[in-house]
């Protein structure tokens, strides 16, 4: 069930130059939310007519708290939302990560977050039971990386080396010597190609995280396709949508 | 509710003017969350072929000012899949059903057309206006000739109304209509999309992978609102009016310059719960106005 | 600035591609206070008659989703006013001058072309595509025989390089700018007003007096890129671009699509000042991606 | 000149139901106010382009009093405007009422105001030096009334009789017995043909503020346009524009 509902801000504060941190006040999509589903946010211009998809990076209550890069005219909109401001969402939309089944197959898991995929990665590393390594990868300033929880390691990678390993997550992960049973990821897409290649070449199942441009945000109207390696099961060619088969597929699944 | 939203289009009774337009709504099924499909007046699926089309590659939607680009490329899962998954789906609700055909040669229209005549589906809609396929599609849309042989083929195959979309892109809205009703369509729905470009400065290139794509949304209402008007002037069959649809203001704004119906297309993707407002909206305005039939606003500007 | 923003369309210098759109601009005079007319690559005035024309009734404008249109009707005091008056006023500015014409027939057209040639004028736009006069404007511009007929008659009687300005609402721009490419047009300019309608609601009557008005602003945009790509790909004559630009983003855009310069038309109303931020944008834009001259990004999309 | 500024909102007050009151610091604009002129504002929403202009209230020192009726979505969104925000406008526009030629002229004047047409009314009022008798016509609730100066005597007529005398600014004329020697009027369109009719029949000077629909508000789209008596100077043809040859024309001049 997809949820439409006017939304109250609770907060909306920056954390970087770029990135902010909004929470809202839902009535029934906070509760349903699965780790790796997304929220879309509708501006309030009357000229902006497609829903912004941004993940939830944390569901708490009836809070959803969502972390998002200001890069448009959207989100620069809603970079400017104050306490009390009412706001359209509709959520949750698509296919999570499978929490169950990775507690329940798994011993220890690793998250990849790269950038604005890094929201994502709180969510679920708070409902998974088992070890939990995160590979957080910036260009430069931090963010998120103090508010995993307890029971997740976190590892850190920058591109200028300010912090942690000077590099991409790959290379934390090397750094780390740590070998992944499974593989869980979300950001950019040349960071998503190199996971896959080494999921791949080191046979460990990886799910991650795809984007792609939506329109209408619920399914229906097959903008938002990425290639698939079989015939999909719903459009009947090898095309799934994002916003509702995904956005988290298994690896294997997906061309990218 | 004391005033009367019902009518007939092409012989086939709606309990009210509003239906979606092909291609924004699936068949239905994805915006059953938000909509209860029993209230709309007819439901139009997305454009089907005879078999599956993978469609184009992506970036396939891009944002306008106060519109949005699409070229999907009329992805969908071809008839069979139709008639098993949606067509059962959709039987379950009262509303009637519009299903959306494509081709890309007189032949797949037909054959679509054929495998559709035994069915619980109530109207077809013939897309001879699709501006995102290299074959078919708009190539029938921008000539009279070629659209009234269309027609005339589809109806010789059916015995379900047949509705012809028809193309904005085109010197003569009302030369396109009366081709199409000579050759016996039943109705015309219009517009369709305005072809159009977006192309991203940063990369130099254009944003879809299509190079140009189809603009709907509230941006183009005044071309469809003008394009209603003239069509509903030069033929005697219904015209089911759409284009930038997002409120019941705009609703009536068509049924006044002619439309006999109406669909909602891209604002469904702004406010999943729309079609439902609408409704409600237009209601109220004859209320208020004191009609006692949505028959009696079509067409009196 | 390193960059060289000046280029030549059809022989004719400007200092940067940018004019603005006939009819948003008045001849500049009521600007003046918002703008430098000296840093304009050009400036376009409204449409000129041979006697004075008193347009349509009121309402004339209304505002659509990112948009509006307008029925003036060509209102504009004819060519001995423009001479005495608006002409003198233009002189004083460093700025290339380009006149639009009117006429409601082909002598009309070929009597103001006459008059401006032994002027400081520098070159002739030729409206062709105004959709809101009965006769002449848009009658010329959907045909292609007649729009050449037009271009042919004023080649004959001018030394000024001629611009034709062609309308959007054809089946083919290809088409039309071909024809009047091969009738000796040295450039061309589109697009001109999208023909809509819109309907009052509670009056039930056109909110326009004319009825149809032309869509302008960044609603129709899209339409814009895609007809200046498609036109600029039929001819070898410069094209200038216009149709929604209300930012450098917007202007490059049309720049990387195939236009030799871009006009301002609707922007101007929402923000008078807004011809000299485009100027300083795409001078901006060409810095920081490394271009030396303005002349580089034309077309390479 | 008229003059380009983005200005900070000071306060913006609901009077009645559909009637606010907004005020604005500005740079340049207060200091060149005539009465009788208007200052275009700009939408902050991107879908709607058009200026909306808004006859001048008061202007004082730095400051610009704009009181207006929320009638569509551009004034509805003024309404939500609060103190700091701030927002484009263009001004001031237009053709006011020639303060000298009036004080200078007669003895005594007339001011009618009718609805949204009453605010121009309180910046003419504290410019006269003459006797100043105002008609002030309302549906019901009344607004503005007491904010003229003292030096103006207020009279007022109310369509529902609630107020003042029921009826018409024309009603309360008879009633009031005042015979005027000069009458300036803002208000709605029958309201202004009643005045015009009045003057012609007494050989009373009258002015008056029209509206039209606009476009650029600076005098160059030739939307606005009133038809006029004799051609034009500007355009040569029988046809005014509202926004700079008006918004305030001589009676005589217009048809209506
Ligand atoms: C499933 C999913 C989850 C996401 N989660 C997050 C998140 O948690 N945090 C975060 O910062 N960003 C996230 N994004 C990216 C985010 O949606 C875009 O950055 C945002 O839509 C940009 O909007 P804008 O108006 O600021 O940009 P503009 O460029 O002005 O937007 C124009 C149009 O393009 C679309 N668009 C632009 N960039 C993207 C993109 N990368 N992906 C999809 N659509 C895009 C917009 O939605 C809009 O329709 C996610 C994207 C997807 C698909
Ligand atoms: C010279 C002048 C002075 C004015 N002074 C005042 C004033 O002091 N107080 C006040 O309450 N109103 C005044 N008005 C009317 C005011 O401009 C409109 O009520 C306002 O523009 C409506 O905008 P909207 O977006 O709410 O309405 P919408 O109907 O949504 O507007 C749509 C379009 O129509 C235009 N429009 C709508 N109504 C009018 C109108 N009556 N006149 C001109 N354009 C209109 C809008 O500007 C906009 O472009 C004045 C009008 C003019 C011409
Ligand atoms: C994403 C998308 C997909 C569409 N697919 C179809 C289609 O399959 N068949 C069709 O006839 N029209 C299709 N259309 C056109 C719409 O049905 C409609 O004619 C057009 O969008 C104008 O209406 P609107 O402005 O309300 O969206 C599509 C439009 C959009 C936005
Ligand atoms: C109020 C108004 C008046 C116009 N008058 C003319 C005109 O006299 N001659 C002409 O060729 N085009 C005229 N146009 C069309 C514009 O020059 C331009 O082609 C069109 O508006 C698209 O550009 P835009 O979206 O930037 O406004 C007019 C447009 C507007 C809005
Ligand atoms: S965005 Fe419409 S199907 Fe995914
Ligand atoms: S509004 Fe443009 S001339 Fe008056």
């Amino acid at each position: 069930m997809i949820y439409r509902e006017k939304v109250s801000v609770i907060g909306n504060i920056q954390l970087t130059d770029d990135i902010f941190d909004l929470n809202v006040k839902t009535k029934d999509i906070a509760k349903a939310v699965i780790p790796g589903q997304f929220i879309n946010l509708y501006s309030s211009d009357e000229s902006r007519l497609l829903p912004r998809p941004i993940s939830v990076c944390e569901a708490t209550g009836d809070t959803v708290r969502l972390v998002y890069r200001v890069v448009g005219e959207g989100t620069k909109e809603f970079s400017t939302l104050k306490s009390g401001d009412e706001i359209f969402v509709t959520g949750p939309v698509g296919n999570g990560y499978d929490v169950a089944f990775i507690n329940d197959n798994f011993k220890s898991a690793v998250l990849f977050g790269g950038g604005a995929g890094i929201p994502p990665m709180i969510e679920l590393a708070k409902r998974l039971t088992i070890e939990t390594n995160v590979f957080l990868g910036y260009r430069d300033v931090l963010f998120l990386n103090e508010d995993f929880p307890e029971s997740a390691t976190v590892h850190i990678a920058t591109e200028d080396g300010s912090c942690g390993t000077k590099g991409n997550v790959m290379d934390a992960l090397a750094q780390s010597k740590i070998t992944p049973e499974i593989i869980c990821a979300c950001g950019p897409m040349p960071m998503l190609r190199a996971i896959k290649k080494y999921a791949q070449e080191n046979n460990i199942k990886a799910y991650f995280s795809l984007e792609e441009r939506m329109a209408c945000g619920v399914g229906a109207c097959l903008g938002c396709v990425c290639k698939t390696v079989k015939t999909d099961e719903h459009s009947k060619v090898e095309n799934a949508r994002v916003c509702v088969d995904g956005p988290v597929f298994d690896a294997e699944e997906v061309k990218i | 509710m004391s005033v009367d939203m019902s009518l007939r289009i092409a012989g086939v009774k709606w309990k009210n003017p509003v239906t979606v337009a092909s291609g924004t709504f699936g068949s239905g099924m994805e915006f059953a969350d938000f909509v209860d499909l029993n209230t709309l007046g007819a439901v139009t699926t997305k454009g089907v072929a005879s078999k599956p089309w993978a469609g184009n590659d992506t970036i396939r939607v891009a944002e306008t000012a106060s519109g949005m680009l699409n070229a999907i490329g009329l992805q969908n899962p071809g008839i069979d899949t139709f008639l098993e998954r949606d067509l059962v789906f959709l039987e379950k609700y009262d509303t009637v059903k519009i299903v959306n055909i494509v081709g890309k040669s007189i032949e797949e229209y037909v054959d679509v057309a054929k495998q559709l005549n035994d069915t619980s589906v109530d109207m077809l809609e013939v897309n001879i206006s699709c501006p995102n396929v290299k074959e078919g599609g708009i190539a029938f849309g921008q000539d009279p000739s070629a659209a009234a042989e269309v027609t005339k083929a589809v109806k010789e195959v059916t015995d379900k109304p047949v509705i012809m979309k028809l193309s904005p892109n085109v010197t003569s809205i009302a030369v396109m209509a009366k081709a199409v009703e000579e050759a016996g369509a039943d109705a015309i729905s219009l517009i369709n999309t305005l072809t159009g470009m977006k192309i991203d400065i940063n990369r130099r290139d254009f944003v879809l992978a299509n190079k140009t794509g189809g603009l709907s949304g509230p941006a183009i209402k005044p071309v469809a609102v003008r394009m209603v008007y003239e069509a509903s002037h030069a033929v005697e069959i219904p015209v089911i009016g759409m284009g930038g649809i997002a409120s019941g203001a705009d609703a009536i704004e068509f049924l006044l310059a002619g439309a006999s119906a109406v669909s909602v297309g891209t604002a469904n993707f702004k406010n999943p719960c729309v079609t439902a407002e609408i409704i409600k909206d237009i209601n109220d305005y004859l209320e208020r106005n004191g009609f006692e039939s949505v028959r009696d606003i079509i067409g009196i500007v």
